[in-house]
């Protein structure tokens, strides 16, 4: 785990927030509750607001649901950091490996399902759900595991928590 | 974390009104109840996502699960739903298409020829 | 930062969460929230789960006041951990070196002060107050900081939030 | 996040009610605007604690820094508080023996030999 960035160097690389939670179910509105916390602090109007805060959950849910049969321990990662001109948030799953990145579509190569019903019963709206809600998804895989980094563009603070 | 599940008749119909957030952990129950009221002989079902804050791609699952299962049985589940907040959802992912969509609860369970 | 627990070791090891948070003031409420957020989850009444939330802000506060004048980047990390018959919050500094524990007395030790009006504008009714509110707190330090371990005695969960 | 800060005249005294948090972040506002008001003159100050959903050691702190600076002046701090999380907080840490609580404004404002 040499080089693998501990949540105190991310903090202090981006002045940002680091959660861990277990990689289960009943987190997922810990997760959320946070984000919209988060959020809330920027000029984000309410409806994008919500729309992050589900792109973000349903992220973290394909980290739980890719555990539901491996009964790892390992936890789910939320990283939230910030610039003057949006947010990132960093959901990871720490049981990846090195090199293996979950691959996420360039939006415009992901359609909509032609049968949504069909896809809704087969789990596969989350991705299209997710992309269609923020401004820009991506993909990393590092020493820490696989990553998914959501983005919204969003103005600065309205209002500086800091002293 | 709290899902509230209620369920009165109405006209033939039964109405779930769903409160609180759908998501991975509580969609099951969700799913749970729907498949009760099927095997129960309830065919005629309307989710009343009114009172609904969050719900998720793992909820539209149980939703589509519940109508496909209702169809079989020559019955329907359809939705009331105004928040623009969840009809979204709905919007984004096509299912639009699929349920369909009252306004309120008075519109949801007008008898109307069901079989 | 040889056996320095990381984050993904403390949720694993415990099943816990941890957050790690910038060491300023805006910071505390969202902590606030989050134990509030975890606490309701346990068999704890309005009150206690208050003064839990008060005992964790006023311990965030030591880490965060004692920064005030280095501008360390830092952060507070604080960490959730529960059994069967309680939880414990730590909150660490993780500026602190090895073997430097914070002194927290015995609570039997902590008299109130005589003079609580010039103790106030001192600053030191911070630590009677965490002791009166909640069930133990103790203080260690390790290769990731110094942390105070606040203690609420309770039963077990109301819900249980794994699948 | 919030604090409200917002004061009133009555019978001579100036109430300041607070809303919301009240802690390391917030407390400096809560300082600086008892500073102005012993600065503009107001020297009979009600503090109103009703609307304060959380005070920590730093409140506590700049309360009583608004009392004695108000003293100095002969004038008083007192204060308006009947939420049980609130007082609690005055009672373990012994200041209800330092400030004179009211149970409402009314109470906390009927004029008396305040020279
Ligand atoms: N780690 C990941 N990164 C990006 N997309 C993912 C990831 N895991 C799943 N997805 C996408 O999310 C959707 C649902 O995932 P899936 O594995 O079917 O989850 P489930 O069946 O448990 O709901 C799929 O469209 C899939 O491409
Ligand atoms: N790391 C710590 N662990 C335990 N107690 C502490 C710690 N830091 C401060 N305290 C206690 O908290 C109270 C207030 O601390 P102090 O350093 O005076 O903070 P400030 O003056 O910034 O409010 C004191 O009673 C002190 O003993």
């Amino acid at each position: 785990m040499v080089g693998s960035p501990t949540a105190v160097e991310h903090v202090e690389r981006t002045g940002g927030i680091q959660i861990d939670v277990p990689a289960q179910p009943g987190y997922l509105a810990l997760v959320r509750m946070l984000v919209h916390t988060l959020a809330q602090r920027r000029d984000l109007d309410d409806e994008r607001i919500e729309d992050l805060v589900l792109a973000v959950s349903e992220a973290c849910g394909w980290v739980v649901g890719s555990r539901l049969t491996t009964d790892s321990p390992r936890p789910v990662q939320v990283r939230w950091s910030e610039s003057e001109d949006g947010c990132v948030i960093e959901v990871t799953d720490t049981t990846s490996h090195d090199g293996d990145a979950p691959s996420v579509p360039a939006p415009d190569e992901v359609e909509l399902p032609p049968d949504p019903g069909r896809a809704a019963l087969e789990g596969e709206l989350s991705l299209p759900l997710v992309l269609a809600l923020v401004d820009e998804v991506t993909s990393s895989a590092g020493p820490n595991g696989s990553s998914v980094h959501i983005t919204v563009n969003c103005g600065p603070w309205d209002g500086q928590p800091s002293t | 974390m709290d899902l509230g599940l209620d369920a009165t008749e109405r006209n033939g119909f039964v109405v779930l009104a769903v409160r609180g957030e759908v998501d991975v952990y509580t969609a099951p129950r969700l799913r749970e109840r729907l498949v009760e009221m099927v095997s129960q002989g309830h065919h005629q079902v309307v989710v009343d996502l009114e009172g609904v804050d969050f719900l998720d791609s793992t909820g539209l699952g149980v939703l589509v699960g519940g109508l496909k299962r209702l169809r079989s049985h020559e019955g329907d589940l359809t939705l009331v739903c105004t928040q623009r907040r969840i009809l979204k959802v709905f919007e984004i992912t096509g299912l639009t298409k699929v349920f369909q969509i009252f306004e309120d609860v008075d519109a949801a369970t007008v008898v109307a020829s069901s079989e």
